[in-house]
């Protein structure tokens, strides 16, 4: 069943998303079309991942977006959340000073973060890394990141010297903070768009298979919490896999950043690494 | 620096252009401040004039405690009402996460102590020999507090005042409990100037977020000359 | 009506009140006087439930009022009281005065009537509307009495009620407290350090000295008749010789170092005693027209001193103990009196009074 | 709400075992704030003074004002002081941004108001006829500065510890110019409780901020109790 | 050396003070009495440049003290004040009492020394370390009085100073008061409501009334020649008479509603008078024994009121116009007077002082 379109009573949905996809803008660009097809009024909170994930937890959202695919897992598999759908992705990438102190521009992401943290570890005080170390989407990806580089991450890495600083805060904070201490940085896409045009930082590293950020919804689990809206919850996940949708998320940001900050899932799968059912099938 | 310019021209066009997301963003953040603040003021005055005139074993204590929570930080409010107000928590049937009624509960409780505070202080302004007469004109108790208020009144619409200020200016506790909502109706939406401006913020909108605090400012002023006005009346 | 028994107050230890015992009888205007210090206000305070005694008993109508606590707002309504500090709260001259009224739920129109009324009657007319912050330490006296009376209570207890006023004003707020007293059969209890306040208003005064109550009685009895030679100081009795008693021709009289004195009545011989002698008592005549009075004292001596004092002039003369009396200026230029006149000052043993030493 | 519990047993666990990063962290709260609160009270004390025995005109209009900026946001506080000591702001020669002095500067900036405010309360508090006799004996305007405050001693020190619990629970600033760094050195490090709190939450790591919200009371507590032990002197 | 010239004060409009002249000499003791309200603390606060004249201008030493604001300093240095309304620091007594020597930097042994000396003076020894805010009404006085004098100024300002004193209290200060004038040369002006402190103290008394001066003399002329009708009142003649001046035998006499008196001195006929007699000089004696005197006053009445006051009683008579002169009880008793004797009352034409109405 789907939410009837005509009836009176507006439902409300409730969603938890992170704050870099929020931030984009592009659920402020989705939701009227939702609203108004769906007659339901879309109620979003912003947080950071763990956040978030923590609104899901206690059952006071409907639906979670988030991009951290193992925590996704973690969060699926106890029970929290069900019908998990790809619905985007795009890159992270490797921010830093136009010198490029390091010298690791365009090299392989594992390549560059081995030669910061070398040339940091040096003494070399003009090597900053600034990691966003709250425990969000994009920290997850750069511990990925250090993983694969052969680094144990609270050990080798984390708390080793002063070139390795963790901000705590958000993506847009940190941004700033590598702009004023002329370091390097992990970002995701969109927010250094936006962000770009106060910034000294250029893109040093924006290609590798690591890199790849993929943007998932799910619903809360409503045999967890029984009073979850998962009818529209349902309807917003389809939603947004829906193929007018999809094209709406492939060429949001264009005219404003001259790319797109987003690239739409729906096809993409293979190069993604996630099923097909995860990008087609519409929830029962 | 161009930004403060900025944000005071932006904050000029909003105002004149009647922007409708930001009128409606103000006017519910003096909605929910004022009310937190009204709320506040009828627990802390007759609170503080309790402890003020009680006796009781453990009122110094109280009163230093009082003081120390004049340091509980916003988040840590906002995180203990998200605790008892979330779905899974004791008054989670209520179902007032995420809605206006949560952030003006939390506001309350993060003003209570300052204000209680402040009215402690005010009443120890007022004359002894005052406080001798009322009971000696035969005050009930109810009476005898309703005066020495009525003498205090200048320094507790001070603390409401500070109370007021507070609330409206606090934005871990909004966030939290609130969710920075800007939902398509007004009364589901949660965004206040505080939110706001957080959120410009974190997106780098440095001069729209000096525009809203210049808007918070000009509201504070207003409540402020209100207060006023009725002190020196 | 008002019964004290053994009161003692302490502040930090330090005993102010160590046992007072009277009684205020119902329609009474009882003057409690003492030095400074001597604790008037801190008993006012007590009987008017505003402080704790640390021990001992006040008693109304019967009633231990510090032990009945749950009928404390009944008794306290009973009496109303001014302060010695005057302060007034921070609005209006009217409202000052209403507030009492207002806390017995009094309607509005009999408010004003009264306010009005009560202004007169203290000699406001006409300041209603003032804020009573600005008014001088005189007039916030006066609202602060108004206020206490509108009341109209059973008991008014006024701490100096008259400190800050001028002579005109002070027989005003008299004249009221007598006829509040008189018309209303209103209980007053007041201090004063205004001696003479005391014996114009007072049935009965209270002398209030080291603790307790060294003389109560009529006005005329604790200042002809001072218990002791505290009170006697206190009352202002100028002339208090000190000597002992010795037997003379079969009568006793006292000698003052060498200076024999007739007194009316005496204790046995060899008591030490002060003699009270009031100056008004005293006469003064030139040593050459002085007559002997067969019975009456008649000492010789010079003036040592000629103080004007109010309307009249002190005249201290040295008769081997020193003596003063008062005249009035005319009397003082009649005699043409000035220092070293040697002069003769005679007063009749009636006139003196003997109290005990110890 | 067993998170509440958690937090008392986690701030237990973190104090007792004298967790060394949040021991860095604390410390350097008190440091950060210690300073700004004193410096608040150097600069807020002085100027109270002067404005409430000033007579200029505009003097009531000031005092509203400062009452108006006691709604002032940390968020916007944190801005203004982030625009000027950016790398491209006015003072960005001197390289503050991110560093404690930088928290220091931005708490003592959010107090200034209500200390300011609250001196003014304080110092209206002291009877007229004491500051007649102060100049009356002669008081140079120093001490007769000097001396209405020692009456106001009580009220003033209410103020700094207002102050204080302001400057300490505050975390919009903090974050804004202080960048919440946690670096291996102490002294690079800008992590305070507060941001250690928002952080944590941003985690979604409820009883640790709880706890960390616990320990910033007792710091609170201490410093008050400190506050409390001067006025009764 | 002060000197007042058309001193003017208004408050909201409502003007206090309107154009004080006078002139207050050095080494002199100036007394300002009048009624409650009629401006005494506001012109002392004036001289203490405590609050700003909304005219005219006070000269000290030729000083247009309100004129020179960077002088106000040195200016205010040389006065010390004491306040009507007793108010002390939240410190120790002594502590109190050394601020105004810490303001001018004298030394510890120096300020210990002058604070226990100062102590001792006004009667508070071995108060030092009490907490001055506990206090009683007429401790509190004599601590601000303390803290006045002990840093000696050239000029002390005095604003009813014992108000709240006991006699002796009061005995004490004024000898203090005396004595800094004496010993010190200190020009010291005092208001009072307490018209015979005025009389004591005062080289001159200053009659406040109205917004000025109603007459400025030695305590004497105050006393005995007021020079207005309002003052005889204030002062406390008990006796004003109303009449017209008229001729009779050649002289003037004047007459009272059909009782004619004898005057010492009087305008020439048809003025409007009032007469002034003092109760001290008005004789009574029974209607029988009475002797003319001739060129005396003696009018024949009935008492109609025995009024006790002080050690004296207040008998009132009707001779047409209502007299009364006060009386020892001892001489009401002698006498035998009740209200209905007969009596004569007499009085020399030169006890009776003519003031003219307008
Ligand atoms: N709260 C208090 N703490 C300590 N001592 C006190 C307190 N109140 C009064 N005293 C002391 O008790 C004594 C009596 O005070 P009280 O005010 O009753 O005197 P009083 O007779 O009214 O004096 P006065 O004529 O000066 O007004 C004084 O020595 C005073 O210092
Ligand atoms: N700040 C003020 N605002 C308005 N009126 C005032 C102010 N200060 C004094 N007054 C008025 O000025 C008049 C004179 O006051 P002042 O205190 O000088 O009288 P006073 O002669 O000392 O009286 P008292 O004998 O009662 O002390 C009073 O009527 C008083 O109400
Ligand atoms: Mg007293
Ligand atoms: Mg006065």
């Amino acid at each position: 069943t789907t939410t009837d379109p005509v009836s009176g009573e507006k439902q409300q949905l409730r969603i938890a998303t992170t704050t870099s996809l929020y931030d984009t803008k592009l659920l402020d660009h989705l939701t009227p079309i939702f609203e108004e097809k769906y007659n339901a009024e879309v109620l979003i909170v912003s947080a950071g991942t763990g956040k978030a994930l923590e609104y899901g937890q206690r059952g006071d959202v409907d639906v979670m977006m988030v991009h951290d695919r193992a925590r996704e897992d973690t969060f699926l598999a106890d029970g929290y959340g069900t019908n998990r759908r790809v619905f985007a992705y795009n890159y992270f990438v490797l921010v830093g000073p136009e010198s490029d102190p390091a010298g690791v521009k365009n090299v392989t992401p594992e390549a560059a973060f081995t030669a910061i943290r070398e040339k940091g570890l040096t003494g070399n005080s003009s090597v900053i890394f600034v990691s966003r170390g709250d425990a969000s989407g994009t920290h997850s990806k750069e511990q990925a990141i250090w993983k694969a580089a052969g680094f144990n991450y609270s050990t080798e890495v984390k708390g080793s010297g002063d070139w390795y600083q963790e901000a705590g805060t958000g993506m847009g904070a940190t941004l700033e903070m590598a702009n004023e201490k002329e370091a390097y940085t992990l970002s995701d896409i969109g927010t250094y768009l936006a962000y770009k045009g106060d910034l000294d930082l250029v893109t040093i590293v924006d290609e590798g298979d690591i890199l790849l950020n993929v943007y998932g919804a799910m619903q809360i689990n409503q045999e967890k919490f029984p009073d979850v809206n998962s009818t529209v919850a349902k309807d917003w996940v389809n939603f947004l896999i829906s193929d007018d949708v999809q094209k709406e998320i492939a060429s949001f940001g264009v005219d404003k950043y001259g790319q797109p900050l987003f690239y739409a899932a729906q096809n993409d799968w293979e190069k993604i690494g996630v099923t097909e059912a995860e990008v087609k099938n519409p929830i029962a | 620096m161009y930004e403060i310019i900025e944000g005071f021209l932006e904050a000029a066009r909003l105002i004149v252009t009647l922007d409708a997301d930001v009128m409606a963003i103000a006017l519910r953040s003096i909605l929910i401040s004022l009310t937190a603040t009204v709320l506040g003021t009828v627990i802390a005055v007759p609170l503080g004039a309790a402890i003020y005139f009680g006796a009781f074993p453990g009122r110094r204590g109280l009163i230093n405690l009082i003081q120390t929570l004049y340091a509980l930080p916003t988040v840590v409010v906002g995180l203990l009402i998200f605790l008892l107000i979330s779905r899974v928590g004791p008054f989670g049937f209520v179902r007032l996460l995420f809605t206006p009624t949560a952030m003006v509960i939390a506001q309350m409780v993060l003003i209570l102590p300052i204000m209680t505070g402040l009215t402690i202080s005010a009443l120890s302004g007022v004359d002894p020999v005052l406080r001798d007469a009322l009971r000696s004109l035969g005050a009930t108790r109810l009476q005898f507090f309703a005066n020495v208020m009525k003498e205090a009144r200048f320094a507790i619409l001070a603390a409401v005042a500070v109370g007021f200020g507070r609330a409206i200016s606090e934005v871990g506790a909004a966030i939290l409990v609130g969710g920075n909502i800007m939902a398509s109706s007004f009364a589901s939406s949660t965004r206040v100037l505080t939110t706001a401006i957080s959120l410009e913020t974190s997106m780098g909108n440095i001069s729209e977020s000096i525009a809203l605090g210049i808007i918070l400012l000009i509201i504070a002023l207003g409540v402020n000359l209100v207060i006023t006005a009725i002190q020196h009346r | 009506m008002i019964e004290l028994e053994g009161v003692r107050k302490e502040f930090d230890g330090k005993s102010v009140l160590a046992g007072v015992i009277g009684r205020i009888e119902e329609g009474e205007i009882f003057a409690v006087i003492g030095p400074s210090g001597s604790g008037k206000s801190t008993l006012l305070r007590l009987i008017d439930l505003l402080d704790t005694p640390t021990g001992g008993e006040i008693r109304i109508k019967g009633i231990d009022i510090h032990a009945e606590r749950e009928r404390s707002l009944t008794i306290r309504r009973m009496m109303g009281m001014v302060f010695q500090k005057p302060a007034v709260f921070n609005t209006t001259v009217s409202e000052n005065i209403a507030v009492g009224l207002r806390f017995r739920g009094a309607d509005r129109g009999k408010i004003r009537e009264k306010v009005e009324e009560a202004l007169d009657m203290v000699g406001l007319t006409g300041y209603g509307e003032r804020r009573a912050r600005t008014l001088s330490g005189g007039e916030m006296q006066r609202v602060a009495l108004a206020r206490a009376m509108v009341i109209e209570p059973e008991i008014l207890l006024l701490d100096e009620p008259t400190a800050n006023l001028d002579p005109v004003s002070v027989a005003t707020i008299e004249d009221l407290v007598v006829r509040i007293n008189r018309d209303l059969g209103t209980t007053i209890v007041f201090s004063t350090h205004d001696m003479y306040q005391g014996q114009r208003l007072a049935h009965r005064i209270g002398v209030l000295m080291k603790g307790g109550f060294a003389q109560v009685g009529t006005p005329r009895e604790v200042f002809t008749l001072p218990a002791t030679r505290e009170v006697a100081r206190f009352v202002g009795i100028e002339n208090i010789v000190d000597g002992v008693v010795v037997g003379e021709n079969g009568a006793s009289v006292v000698d003052a170092g060498g200076v024999r004195v007739r007194a009316g009545r005496l204790p046995g011989p060899g008591e030490e005693v002060s003699l009270c002698i009031r100056s008004e008592d005293l006469r003064i005549a030139p040593a050459d027209a002085a007559r002997a009075h067969p019975g009456k004292n008649a000492l010789p001596g010079t003036v040592t001193a000629v103080v004007p004092r109010g309307p009249f002039s002190r005249v201290a003369v040295d008769c081997g103990v020193p003596l003063s009396s008062v005249l009035t200026w005319k009397r003082v230029d009649d005699l043409d009196l000035r220092e070293g006149s040697r002069v003769v000052v005679s007063f009749s043993p009636e006139s003196v009074h003997a109290v005990r030493r110890d």
